[in-house]
This record gives structure tokens, sequence and C-alpha cells, in this order.
């Protein structure tokens, strides 16, 4: 099995390029069956692989080929296969293959099926080249990769120029992040010669102290990358706008696996950030502030997708959180658990879409309940995870972390309230959704119900869903153990009982209407706040005006080529010689006669006066 | 004096037999064919001659120096005036029967120039310069058709006689300063003259130069050439760029270097700054001219610049490469030229608008051969690689490079940038879609395109064979 | 006499292409395409039959018999020049990535030349045999020669079958190039005349230049001669302004050999002659050297941001790519050189089929101007997929051959100065961002109704065929650049040794 | 030589005044008659140079190159006027100023 690990990325490519080249020769059915199947074949070969791995424990180190040798830079293509590979290996193919399975039916009617599937494939080998990469060069290869698969996803149906306007915007802005991120690499290769993860955690350990400043700032470099591809402040503004996508691309990239690729960044290279602190704190105050922006504007959304996205990016903010605060193994349990309820509602939300003519405004819904019976149980228990309600998998992995941030000394009890805080904003901004949608009156009329292309994978997510939170991810032997002591029990209390506060409030707020908020929704106050965060608190605008504008402007004002005016001038004062010149051409003999003894006088002065080496020197 | 003397003067004393020839057919019966006929001959008769006078190198008398490289010049010489010969057919055949006096100027005013090339003496100078300036003054004036080519002669006579004037003064200064006519006496005498009375040799030197500068079209005493070249009919025009400023300019150096006026810097740096004014001025007035014969003229102006580097260049350096250079440069100038305006006559017409560039537009594509070898001389008269004109610039800016005149180098590379537009506006109209078809070619003039252009290439290409050459003169 | 040959048959071939036009109209390109084809084959046979292949790892050193091939034959002996060739794992990559390069352009000008298509042929081959000559000369005049020369061909490529301003782009071309070229003249005078001076010989021989004996100041002027001459070629901020106009104008073929070849000839001028000549003034000479590499990558970028014309906008990415060859070469250690090396073979390929899509939409569309273009996937998604594809190669995807250059740059430029890095490396940020507005403009966005009705063909076998040539190319540089990395690395080695060992205190300070 | 011993600069001096003269002539005259007689003085004062510095180093010099200046300028001025003669016909005018169809 160790030996053809590498056979698991393999087959998305391979897939993905037969899609490319054949794709417009074959039937729509066999495109489906190559894409699904592809990225089956992975998954099953991970699961032999996990099962392969909980029996031994092995830690696998594959070299396909070595990449490139440059003198002492040699880094290979080559794989680390340990648990946490396993952990984001799994999600990746899993729930990779449920999306991939649900979009044969969601994109049935789309005249670029082979494009899409080939796109999806893609997707999927670059992530997990990402996730199995042993040296941070081919980490990188992935991070670009995934990057570009969502830039062409995001902008799928090319002719809008809004959802291309979207796609460039998320590609650019995370790539903002990802060249802080190649500086990083820069930056650790030539202090410690190597770019493979184990190598460099050992040989940082060795070489630097804790706190010193170049890992600090080489880990700042790094987190400047896992920001902007998990879409953590300040360079989250892309994914919501990337919601124009297909909504399983919605599902697979933008919620389940490409946006915690960050996260899986930061827990990789762990070694690092224990050895800069101040680098961790920063880690733990961008998740939570990036949370609780998030939760505050996924309130005030009425576009379906856009509050799931606010949401994704408020529940990375918690996996930030818990890297921040050395909970490692709560993040990438997070992560996982995040992985199967956040799909599960993109693609519940992807099956009301589907069904209801491509409607995304939530108060156009209503009263899907009885209408679509399999889309609603899946948003309840996508949304009770979400929340974090007791018993749900989302229970588990947030309680852990907000457990293990309340035991960091000095911020702990500040991060575990403002956590606290987006917990309580999540139950209400997802129950808000689910009441909206599906209690109420009905506003649209769904012309069908989800056949079993789109069923299958939507129950299987809703049990990974529901009893995610039972797993036990094989970390141990990656991570540290942190957090010995269990705190008081009133803060286990607390933490259990917001979630359901929230979920209360909401009820009483949208579906019963007991506590009216009209009157702070329609004063000035309310309106401008609302405002405030229907817009994610102004970000987008602020940036257009300090970044985009000033760019195009530039761009606009050195268009026209400054450089040549040198160059012009040169050519112009040529010619002004040459007009002047000209003139002085004026065909009379006299002038002639004149410039000649004009010349005579020069030539008699020059030779009796100047002396020797004027002309040397 | 015995009879190798007479052998010695071979080229001088054929290229006499022919004029005397002429003027006897003449009287006996004026025919326009016979005098071209018997110029040719005389012309071939002297090219061999001057190989055969190579067996009595010697000075003959105290006027004219008759050593390999004089009689290399020589050789020159009456071959370009062969090609010059051949476009004036063309040109004075259509005009009517009472041309053959044209010939016989012709063949004066190659006797004159060779006089100058092997003089070494103020007066067969002298002579030589008006020889050959006489005669070509008719010459430009010789059609009847347009004011032009009245114009053109009139001012170049007036100007040409002023320059004489001044040349002439020069001398007597010289002379009253040193007592001696002759270059090498002069040589020999100018240190003690100098001493005595600097100014009287400096300005005498002064004045000298500006009269040959003049015939040399250096700036400032550059204005004639566009109108001359304009005016005159093209087949007299390639005689005065070639010819005419080819024999100067020998003369010139001749003068400079026996004359020992090298080694005062007041004259270097005089020299100094007509280079730089020609290599810019002519340049600078080339870059918007429309007229390809003024064009060729302005370009004249600063080639001639750039030949004077080599002469300056010998006050400091050894003076064999120095005279490899400046012998290297005016071959390569002369046999480019020839190409060039061998090309001009062919195609265009003998008034204004048929000399415009925009009249070659098209060129390229009904007579490639032609428009081949008129880019091919442009290339070289830009200093392109692989054509003569590239190796004529090697060997100006080695010799510049060697004897450290940075700042003529930089007018040279200023002034070559500059040139490198005109020339490709030449080129760049030739390869234009054509509008109107001009004539068709005659295989005459296509084989001597072809000759010229491969002399240009191989001068260019494959120059060891010449360098060497030039080593044994 | 393999390396006389090669541009012997280059030479011939054009003639022949010329002259085949008057058998049949379109006799010319494919006499043309079996004379580079033949070249082709016959440079790889013959590499394959040198004993040193198998080695090519062997040390080369200052002496040319080290080297793969060698040939000196008098030239002008008054003067020490001689016909000098030499072949080593830089000029073998060059002159292969010249011959295929040469193929494509080729291909792209199979359907998009329409008249006189024999002299159009042959100018193409005679500017290619012009650029192999610049490669493997290693004379210094023979060299210039060459420099000069190939210039003529592509001057006439542009002035009869460019486009609507050619004549003014021809000329700005000539004259940026020629101008600068004199300089390099006197620069190599110079360099001669010194060592004239010293030994009393005269030889334009890189070889025996190597080992002048040069005063600092001298040295440092002439080195600026060279430098000016190859930056101008590169083209480095602020010389590059005669690109844009070059490339725009220029028939698509004509652009492929220009982008993809030419500004090659400016980079390996610098690693060949500029630094290893004068490794003291090069030295003194690379923070200034340095910062107008990473100048233009910022300024080539944001320009390409702002252009609305197809050609120009690549034209401009050029600019900002070459400018990352720059900074890889004044860094002068072994990643990084090896970076630029990489980097001009994969921009010769990306940046080649980049044009070659221009010139493709151009002959369809009869535009260049990209708000007229708009949704052209739709109708030719061949064409869109391909450009894709080169778009993000061109914008730096790791998998694909510019990633492995530009990363090997700032790695090696990394340890030579961290801020100059940090500026280039914006470079990756403002290339997505042209890149992809390149892309936005022409193929993705609503379709325009002008070309709704139209029926765009999209891009046939002989189109794809070329361009999966580059597509493999690139893709195997990007995952497996170790051929060419190998190929260069003993050259390399050798240039750094040969400049730590005039100067010792820096081959301590670098390594 | 004894009774009559000007020092030669006088000569010269007289000369350059001549040649000045003539010079000035040129440059002042349209009229192509009078810019001919300039000419004249022009190659005399040369000529009167010459004679000087002969005598100033008794030579025979001076006087030959004299004798041959004279031929000169009668060849130039024989020449002159023939084109006068042509540019009275053409031109119906003898002002130089009137013939610059060339410029530029």
């Amino acid at each position: 099995m160790s030996k053809i690990i590498w056979l698991i990325p393999l087959m998305p490519f391979v897939g993905s390029i037969t899609l490319m080249l054949f794709g417009k020769n074959l039937r729509r059915s066999h495109i489906g069956y190559l894409g699904v199947s592809s990225v089956g074949i992975s998954a099953l070969l991970t699961a032999l692989l996990a099962i392969e791995f909980m029996q031994n424990q092995e830690v696998l180190e594959t070299l396909v080929w070595t990449w490139m040798q440059v003198g002492s830079f040699a880094p290979g293509i080559s794989f680390y296969f340990d648990g946490l590979t396993l952990v984001m290996m799994s999600v990746i193919t899993g729930v990779g293959f449920l999306i991939h399975l649900f979009s044969t039916e969601f994109m049935e009617e789309d005249p670029s099926y082979a494009r899409y599937f080939a796109y999806l494939n893609m997707f999927v080998a670059s992530m997990l080249i990402l996730v199995m990469a042993d040296n941070l060069l081919l980490l990188y290869l992935g991070w670009e990769g995934v990057g570009v698969c969502s830039y062409l996803l995001v902008g799928f149906w090319y002719q809008h120029s809004a959802n291309g306007h979207a796609a460039r915007k998320a590609f650019i802005v995370t790539r903002i992040g990802d060249t802080a991120m190649a500086l990083g690499l820069l930056l650790l290769f030539s202090h410690l010669g190597t770019l493979d993860i184990q190598v460099l955690m050992g040989k940082a350990s060795q070489v630097w102290e804790v706190g010193e400043n170049i890992p600090l700032i080489a880990c700042l470099l790094l987190v400047c990358g896992a920001v902007g591809k998990s879409a953590q402040l300040p360079l989250h503004t892309w994914l919501p706008d990337a919601m124009a996508g297909p909504t399983p691309v919605s599902a697979l990239i933008h919620a389940a696996t490409m946006v915690t690729a960050g996260v899986y960044l930061i827990a990789r290279t762990h070694g690092l950030f224990l050895l800069a602190p101040d680098a961790m704190i920063v880690v733990a105050i961008i998740g939570v502030v990036t949370s609780l922006m998030a939760a505050f504007t996924a309130l005030m959304q009425t576009d379906i997708k856009r509050i799931l996205a606010y949401s994704t990016i408020s529940q990375i903010g918690y996996m930030f959180l818990a890297l921040g605060v050395g909970a490692w193994s709560a993040g990438i349990f997070h992560l996982m658990t995040h992985a199967f309820f956040k799909a599960l509602l993109f693609l519940g939300s992807g099956a009301i879409i589907h069904c209801l003519h491509h409607e995304h405004n939530i108060f156009k819904m209503g009263g899907l309940r009885t209408r679509m019976p399999v889309t609603f149980w899946s948003f309840m228990i996508g949304s009770a995870a979400l929340a974090a309600l007791p018993m749900t998998s989302g229970f588990f992995s947030k309680d852990q972390i907000l457990l293990q941030a309340y035991q960091l000394p000095d911020l702990g009890p500040g991060l575990w309230m403002a956590g606290l805080l987006g917990a309580l904003l999540t139950a209400i901004y997802s129950f808000r959704l689910v009441f909206v949608v599906f209690f109420g009156e009905a506003n649209t009329e769904p012309d069908k119900d989800t056949e079993w292309r789109m069923a299958i994978p939507l129950s299987i997510l809703c049990f990974l869903a529901l009893v995610g939170g039972y797993f036990t991810i094989p970390v141990v032997d990656v991570f540290p153990v942190t957090g010995g002591s269990h705190p008081a029990h009133w803060v286990e209390y607390v933490s259990i009982s917001v979630p359901i506060v929230g979920l209360v409030i909401a009820y009483f707020v949208f579906l019963n209407r007991r506590i009216n908020i009209e009157t702070l929704t329609t004063s000035s106050f309310g309106r401008g706040l609302g405002n405030l965060w229907l817009s994610g608190w102004g970000i987008d605008w602020l940036y257009d005006r300090l970044f985009v504008r000033p760019y195009y402007r530039l761009a606009n004002l050195l268009k026209s080529e400054p450089v040549d005016v040198i160059y012009n001038a040169i050519v112009e004062l040529n010619q002004l010689l040459n007009l002047w010149l000209s003139k002085s051409q004026t065909g009379r003999l006299r002038w002639y006669l004149v410039s000649m003894v004009a010349g005579l006088i020069i030539l008699i002065s020059l030779a009796s006066n100047l002396g020797p080496g004027v002309l040397q020197w | 004096m015995n009879a190798s003397v007479f052998y010695a003067m071979t080229p001088i004393l054929v290229l006499s037999g022919t004029a005397m020839a002429l003027m006897i057919q003449a009287s006996i019966k004026r025919d326009h064919k016979v005098a071209s006929i018997i110029v040719a001959i005389g012309l071939i008769l002297s090219l061999l001659g001057s190989y055969y006078a190579s067996n009595f190198t010697q000075p003959v008398t105290v006027l004219l120096q008759v050593d390999n490289w004089s009689l290399f010049f020589t050789g020159l010489i009456i071959a370009a005036s062969l090609i010059i010969l051949s476009l004036s057919l063309k040109t004075f055949l259509p005009e009517g029967e009472r041309k053959e006096e044209y010939y016989l100027l012709l063949i004066l005013s190659v006797l004159g120039a060779v006089v100058l090339i092997q003089s070494s003496h103020m007066v067969s100078l002298l002579l030589g310069m008006e020889l050959m300036g006489v005669a070509l003054y008719v010459m430009i004036a010789f059609p009847e058709r347009g004011d032009l080519p009245l114009e053109g002669a009139i001012k170049y006579l007036v100007l040409s006689a002023c320059a004489s004037a001044m040349l002439l003064y020069g001398f007597a200064l010289i002379y009253a300063a040193t007592g001696s006519l002759s270059y090498i006496g002069i040589g020999a005498e100018v240190a003690r003259a100098y001493e005595q009375n600097p100014v009287l040799v400096l300005a005498g030197s002064a004045m000298v130069l500006a009269g040959i500068g003049f015939k040399l079209s250096v700036a400032p005493f550059h204005m004639w050439t566009p109108d001359v070249y304009e005016g005159a009919p093209t087949a007299v025009t390639g005689f005065l760029a070639t010819v005419s400023k080819g024999a100067v300019f020998v003369a010139l150096t001749r003068f400079y270097i026996d004359g020992n006026l090298y080694q005062y810097a007041g004259l270097t740096a005089a020299l100094a700054v007509l280079a730089i004014a020609s290599m810019l001025i002519g340049n600078w007035l080339a870059l918007r001219q429309e007229n390809i014969k003024r064009l060729l003229a302005y370009s004249s102006i600063a080639h001639f610049g750039y030949l004077l580097i080599a002469l300056i260049a010998c006050a400091h350096i050894d003076i064999q490469l120095v005279s490899q250079s400046i012998t290297f440069y005016l071959t390569a100038y002369i046999v480019t030229t020839l190409a060039a305006f061998a090309v001009v006559s062919s195609v265009a017409e003998e008034d204004v608008r048929g000399q415009e560039i925009q009249a070659l537009e098209g060129l390229f594509w009904y007579r490639p051969l032609e428009a081949s070898a008129l880019t091919v001389a442009m290339l070289s008269l830009a200093g392109i690689p692989l054509t003569a004109g590239f190796m004529a610039k090697f060997f100006v800016i080695t010799v510049g490079v060697q004897s450290h005149l940075w700042v003529l180098l930089a007018a040279l590379i200023v002034g070559s940038a500059v040139a490198i537009y005109y020339y490709l506006r030449v080129i760049f109209a030739m390869s234009k879609p054509c509008k109107v078809k001009g004539k068709a070619s005659t295989g005459f003039d296509r084989t001597l395109a072809i000759i010229l252009m491969a002399c240009v290439l191989l001068l260019g290409s494959w120059p060891q064979p010449f360098i060497a050459y030039m080593g044994t003169l | 006499m393999v390396m006389i040959n090669l541009i012997l048959i280059l030479l011939v071939g054009g003639l022949l292409a010329m002259l085949s036009e008057r058998l049949d109209e379109n006799m010319p390109r494919k006499v043309a395409m079996a004379a580079v084809l033949f070249d082709l084959i016959y440079l790889i046979s013959s590499m394959l039959s040198l004993p040193e292949i198998a080695q090519l790892q062997a040390p080369i050193t200052n002496d040319p018999s080290t080297w793969l091939m060698h040939f000196k034959a008098n030239w002008i002996p008054a003067f020490g020049i001689s016909i000098e060739f030499a072949m080593d794992g830089i000029s073998l990559l060059m002159v292969l990535l010249t011959l295929i390069l040469g193929a494509v352009a080729i291909s792209a000008s199979w359907t998009d030349i329409v008249k006189r298509k024999g002299f159009f042929e042959a100018n193409l081959l005679w500017s290619l045999a012009g650029v192999l000559g610049v490669f493997l000369a290693l004379d210094l005049l023979l060299f210039f020669l060459f420099w000069e020369v190939m210039l003529i061909p592509m001057y006439f490529m542009i002035a009869i079958w460019g486009h609507e301003n050619r004549g003014y782009a021809a000329m700005k071309f000539f004259i940026f190039t020629q101008a600068s070229g004199l300089l390099m003249l006197v620069s190599i005078l110079v360099l001669s005349a010194i060592n004239q001076e010293t030994t009393g010989v005269w030889t334009f021989s890189y070889f025996d230049l190597l080992n002048t004996n040069i005063s600092e100041q001298a040295s440092y002027w002439i080195m600026l001669g060279f430098f000016i001459a190859f930056v101008v070629k590169l083209p480095g901020f602020p010389f590059h302004t005669w690109l844009p106009d070059a490339h725009t104008q220029a028939p698509t073929a004509g652009s492929v050999i220009l982008a993809g070849v030419l500004l090659k000839t400016g980079a390996y001028g610098l690693i060949r002659f500029a630094v290893p000549l004068f490794p003291q003034a090069a030295l003194d000479f690379s923070y200034p050297a340095m910062l107008l590499g990473a100048a233009g990558v910022v300024y080539g970028a944001v320009l390409a941001f702002g252009q609305a014309d197809f050609k120009r906008l690549i034209a401009y990415s050029s600019v900002s790519h070459m400018g990352f060859v720059l900074l890889g070469i004044y860094a002068w250690n072994e990643l990084a050189l090896q970076g630029a090396v990489m980097q001009m073979v994969a921009h010769g390929f990306s940046t080649a089929a980049l044009f070659m899509i221009a010139g493709s939409i151009q002959e369809r569309l009869h535009t260049r101007d990209m708000s007229q273009m708009s949704g052209l996937w739709h109708q030719m998604p061949r064409m869109g997929a391909v450009a894709m594809f080169f778009v993000v190669a061109s914008l730096g995807l790791p998998g694909l051959g510019n990633f492995v250059a530009e990363f090997l740059i700032l790695l090696g430029l990394f340890q030579v100065n961290v801020w100059i890095t940090v500026i280039a490396a914006t470079g990756l940020i403002t290339g997505a961002a042209y890149s992809l507005l390149l892309m936005q403009k022409s193929f993705q966005g609503e379709i325009n109704k002008k070309w709704a009705e139209s029926k765009l063909s999209d891009f046939g076998q002989r189109e794809m065929m070329t361009m999966a040539v580059m597509i493999i190319a690139l893709i195997f540089l990007g995952i497996y650049p170790q051929p060419v990395l190998n190929i260069a690395e003993p050259v390399l080695h050798s240039l750094l040794d040969l400049t730590a060992l005039a100067l010792p205190s820096i081959a301590e300070a670098k390594l | 030589m004894d009774g009559l011993d000007i020092p030669l600069n006088h000569i010269l001096f007289i000369s350059s005044l001549l040649f000045a003269i003539g010079m000035l002539g040129l440059m002042i005259r349209r009229n192509i008659i009078f810019i001919l007689m300039s000419l004249e003085v022009m190659l005399n004062s040369a000529a009167l140079a010459f004679v000087a510095a002969g005598a100033h180093w008794g030579q025979p010099d001076g006087q030959v190159v004299f004798m041959l200046i004279l031929t000169v300028a009668a060849a130039e001025v024989a020449v002159g006027l023939g084109l006068v003669l042509q540019v009275q016909k053409r031109f119906k005018t003898l002002d130089m100023d009137h013939a610059n169809r060339m410029q530029g």
C-alpha cells in the first residue's frame, strides 16, 4: 500500500487530463462515471491506507522523483503520510467523492459538463498533493494548484463578467498571501537550507531559540499565506464573492477543503510556530476577530450562499483560534467536522437552488420543509452541527477549542468570551436561515425534489455531521500534547448552553416573532449597523478605495509609457536640430560664403589657441 | 631623369594622352560613341598603367610622389571613373549629339585627381585640384535642361574658388614661415618655423585645412554639398562624391603627415572640432531629407567626419595603422558610394520628384537586385557588419580607441545612431508595396549592381586579403 | 564544423525557401519547416555522437577543448579576429530553444502570411541563423557581427509584414538595438586594445580576453557598454520601450521569434560576456542592475495591466519576466543563475505561445483590441483552453516551467538582497492581475455580439500540434527540470569558479 | 634687394588686408560679376604673399607660384564668365540671391 500512495493524487489527475483531452467526444454519462470514479478510486485507496495505518501507525515517506536539484536545494516530488495527512486525505477524497456524485445531477444540464469535472478532478488532485507533500515547495505546488482550480471553478460560468470578476478576485487576493508565503519559504531555505517539512522543523528547533525574530518573521509570512487561502482577516474578502461558482464547488472548495488549507499549513508546520509564540498569538487573534466579524456579517446576509460563506469564514476563525492557542488536534478536528456539516449545508443549499430555478435570496424561499424533506433534514442537522448544539459533531470540536482557549494564560478568558459570543451569533444566524427558508409561507414553488444522486450524498453527510464528533482523529503522534488540566465545570456548562440560547433567540425572532426587532432595525443606528454588517464591515469598499482603484489609476496613468517621454524628447531634439540646420541651408550663395568665412575664423582661432590634451581625458 | 621616371608617370601620361586624343578626335569628327570609347580605353590603359608603374615607385621631380600607396589610389580612382563613365553614358546619350566635350572634361578631371593623389608639393596640389575642379564646374553645368545644374555649378565655382583662395593663402603663409613648398621640406622646417612664428604656421595650416575641408565638405564648409549634389547630373554627383573627395583626402593625408603638422595640438584640436561638427551636423541634416541625392550629400559630410578621426589619431599612434585605416575607409566609402549612385542613377529620374525617397517605393518587388544593392550600400554606410562600411568603421574606432579619442568616439556613436534612421528610411521605402511600377532595369544595370554589391560585401566579410595588401603599400 | 553547418543549413534553407516560391506559392513554408527540422535533427544526432555527451557533467573550464564543441579558423588575422564557435551547455540549450521555436514560428506563419511568402520564410530562417550565431560565436567580433546582422531580417519581417504602424516600430527596434550595439562595439574594441597593449597581440577570442588585465575604472566603463547593449535587447527597464511597439506590430512569427529567442540573446550575453569578462565591475554594478531588474518586474506588470491591446499586454509581461532574468544574473549564484537560464527557456515557450494565440485571434478578428473581444471561449474553446494554460504558466503556476525559474531566481536572490527579492516577489501578484485580466477580457465575459454571427474557426490540427509541443515542454520543465539544470550546471559552475577566482573575497561571501 | 627692404610681415599684412577685402566683397556683393572680381582679389592677395615670401627666402619658387595662380585664376574666371552668360540667359538676372532653388 505504501508503495502506491502516489496513485491517490494521480487518479483524479489522470481523470482530469482525460476529460480535458477527450471530454468533447464522450457521452455525458461516461463523463460522469469517469469524473466520479477517479475520485472514488482515490477514496477507496485512502480507506485502505487508513485501515493499514490504524493497524501499524506507520509514518510513510515516499520519494517519487527528485523535482529539481540545484546545489543543496533538492525538493522532491515526495509524499509524507501520517495521521494528519490521513485525516486530510480522508476528508478530501471522502467528501470530494460525495460532492462529485452530487454534481452529476446538479450540473446535468450544463453544456460544459466535461470541463466541470475536469476542473473538479484537477482540484482534488492538487488538494491531495497539498496535504501529502513532504516539502514546502511541493505543498506550494498544490497550494497554487488549488488556487487556480478555484479560479477556474468560480469563473466556471464565464459568460457573466461578474463571475469572472469574482474568480479573479479570489485568485489575486489569495495570491497576495501566497507571495508572502513564498517569501517565507525563501527565508526558511536560506536559513535552514531545506524545505523538507520534518527536517525543517527539526533543524529549526536546533538552530533557533524560542522567541527569536527570524522564526517569528518566517511564521508570520506563512500565516499570511494561510490567511489568504483560508479567507481570514484581512484577506477574507474573496470568499463571499467566490460563491459565484456552482454550488457543489462552493461545498468542496470553499467550505470543506481548500479554504482549510491554511489551517493545515499551520498545523503541519507547528514545530516552527512553537518557536514563535508571538506568531501563535497573532494567529489566535486573527482567528477570533475574523470569526466575530464574519458572524455579524452572516446575520444580515440574504443570499443563502453568502450566509454560508461568512459562516465558513467564521468557522475557520475558530480553527485559527485553536491553532493559536496550541489546540492543534482540536483545530484539525474542527476542520474535519466542519467539512462534514458545511459540505452538507452547501449541498443542501445547492439542492434548494437547483430546485428553485437558481434562486439565492432566502426571503424569496420559505415553507420548503414539506416540499423538500430530505433537504430540510439535512439543513436541520447541518445547522445544528454548525451551531454546535450538544451531541452534534460541531459541538465536540468547538467545545474543545473553547475550553483550550480558556486555559491559555493571560489572553485565554478573553479569547474564550469572544469565542462564546461568536458561538451565540452562529446559532442565531444558522437557525435564522433554517427558519426563514423552511418554515413560514412558501414564496417560490420548487419544480422538483432531489433525486438519488443528490439525496445519497446528503444522507451520508447528515450521518457524518451527526456522529462525526465521536471519531478520534489519529493525530496524537503528530502534535505535542497540550492542555493537561480541565477547567472549572461552569466554563463547560456555559459553553454548552450558549448555542442553545442562540437557538432560542432565533426561534423567537424569526419564527415565533415574539421578540420584535423592527424598532431596532428601523432606527437609524440599527439601519446603519445593519448595512455595515451587510456589506461585510465595508472592508470591500475600503479595499476598493485603498488598493484596487489606485492600482487601476496607476496603470491607466502609466499605460501610455512614460519612459518613452525621454526617448521622444531625444527624437524631438534631433528633429529640432534637423529643422534648424535645414533652415541654415538657405540655398543662397552669400550665406554659404558667410559660413565658410566664419568657419575659417573659428578654425584659425582654434588652431592658434587650443593647448594640447583637450581631446583626451 | 631617366626612363623609369616616365614609367612611374604612366597613368598620368596615358590620361594626358587620352585627353589629347579626344581633342584630336573632336577636331576630326565629333562623335559621342567614339569619344566614349576613347575615354574608356584611356581609363583602362591608365588603370593597367598604374599597375605597371608600381615597378618604378619613386619621387618624380619634387612635385609628385609615385609610391604604392598613391598608385593604389590612382587605380581605385580610375576604376571609379570607369564606373562613372558607364553611368554617364546613360545620362548623356539621350541628350543629343553635342555632348562629346563631357568626356574630355571627365578625363581632364580624372587627370587632375591623379595628380592630386600623387602630389608631394604645393604646386602639384594646386594644379591637380584646379584641373579637377575647373573641369567639374563645367561637368556639373552640362545638362541643358533645368536650372538646377547651372545653379549648382555657379555655387560650386564661387565657393570652390573662395576655398582655393584660402588654400593658397594658407600655403603662402606656410611658405613664408618655412621657406619650402614641398611637403617633405615643410616637414623638415616646420619645427624651426613654429618656434619662430607659431601663428604663421598654425594660421597657414588652418587656412589650408579650411580650403581642403571645403572640398571634402566638412562642416562648417559643407553648405554647398547638398545643392551641388542635387543640381549635378547623377553621374557627375557620383564623380564628385567619390573621385573628387577621395583624391582630395589622399592629398590632405599626405600633406598633413609628410608636413609633420600632426604634432601641433592646436591643429589637431581644430581638426577634431571639424570632425565632431561634421559627424553631428551631417547626420542631423540628413535626418529628414526627402531627396536621395541630398541625403547622400549630407551622409558624405558625416562620413568625412568619421574619416577625420583617423587623421587626428596619427598624432598619437603608429602612422602605419592610421594610413591603413584611411586607405580602408576611403576604399570602402568609394565602393559603397558608387554602389549607391549606380542604383540611384539607374532608378531615379533626373528631376526633383524622381529623386525623392518616395520614388523608390516598391523597388524591392520590381527590381530586387538593384534594391538589394542599394540596401547593402545603405547598410554599409550605416556601418552594419558584413559590409565594407562596418570594417571601415572598425578601423576608425580601433584607431580612435588606441589614441583614446573618447569625445570623438562619442560623437561617432551619436552620429551613427542618428544615421541609422535615415538609411533605414531608404530601405523601408523600397520595401513598401509599389504603387507605380517604375521602369524596368537593363542587364547592364543589374550587372553593375551585382558587381558593386559583391565588392561591398566582400570587403566587409572577407577583408583579410585587402588588409594584407594594404600592409604592402 | 557542426556548428557552422547548423548555421549554413538555415542560411541555405532560407535561400531555397525564397527560390521555391517560383515553383509553388505554398512551397516556401514547407521548405522552411523542413530546413528547421532538419537542423534540429542534425543537431541532436551530432550531439548524440559526441563522446562528451555521456559526461555532460564534465567540468567546463576556460580551456575550449573541454567544451562540447569548439571550432576555430582564421578570419582576419591582421586583428586576430577568428571564426571561433564553441558550444557548452547554455549554448546548447539556447540553440535547442531557437530551433524549436523556429519551427513554431514557421507554423505560426503558415496561414498568417499571405504575400511574398518566400521572402518571409527566408527572412525568418536568416534571423534564426543569426541568433544561432550569437549563441555559438565565441570570438567577440564574430559575436558582434551576428548580433547586428540578425536584426536585419527581423527588421524586414516587421517592416514588410507588420501591422498598421510597422514603419515606426521597425525603426524604433532597429535604432535602439543598433545604437546600443555601437556602444558594445566600442567596448569590444577597447577591451581588445587593452589586451593588445599588454600582450602585444590582437585577439578577440573570448578565451584569451578572459585573462585581460584591466584597470578597475576602465573595466567598469567597458562593462557598461556591454551591459547597455544586452539590457536593451533583454529588454530591461528603462530601455524596454522598443519592445511593445515591435511586438505589437510584428507579424505573429516575428513576435514569436522576437519574444522567444531574440530577447534571450541579451540574457545570454550578460551571462556569457558582461559578467565573466569583468567580474569586479559586474559586482560593483550588481546593485543597480538588480534594481533595474526589479523595476522592470514591477513596471512591466503594472503597464501590462493597463493595456488594451492583446499583444502589447504580452509584450509588457515579457518586460516583467525578463526583469527576473536580470535579477537572476546579477544575483550571480548557482540558484539564481539556474533560475535565469530556466526562465529564458520557459519564457521562450510561454510567450511564444501567447503571441501565437494573439496572432490567431488577429487573423480571425482583425483586431488586437481586447475591448472588441470578450467571450471568445464560446466559439473557440480549444484556443481558450490553450490560452488559459499559457496564461497560468506565465503567472507562474507551480508545476510549469516558469515557476521553477522564478522560484529559483527568487531563492538565489534572497541570499543576496532581501528587499529586492520582496519587490520582485510582488511581481507574482501583479503578474496574476494582468494575466487573468487578459483571459477575462478576451476569452471570458459576455459573448461580443459582433462575432456572435460570424463563424470563428477554432484551432485546427496544425495549431494544436504546435501548441502541444510547447505545452508538453512547459509541463516537462515544470515537473522535471533536471535535464535542463544538468546541462547548464557545469557551465554555471565554471562561470562561478571563474569569477570566484578573480574575486576570492566575494566567493566566500556568496557561498 | 638693397634699397627696397620691406619686412616680410608688412607685405603679409597688406596681402591679408587684400584677402579680407576680397572676402568681404564676396559676402556683401550680390552681383555675380563683382563676386568673381572679389575672388580675383583674394587669389591675388595670395599671389602677393607668395611673391613676398619668395623674396624673403630668396627663392624663385614664389614667383613660379605667382604665375600659376594667375593661370588658375584665369581658368576659373573663364569658366565663371561662361556660366555667367548662362545665368543671365536663364535667370534674367545676375543677382545671385535669386539663384536659390535648392535649399533645405
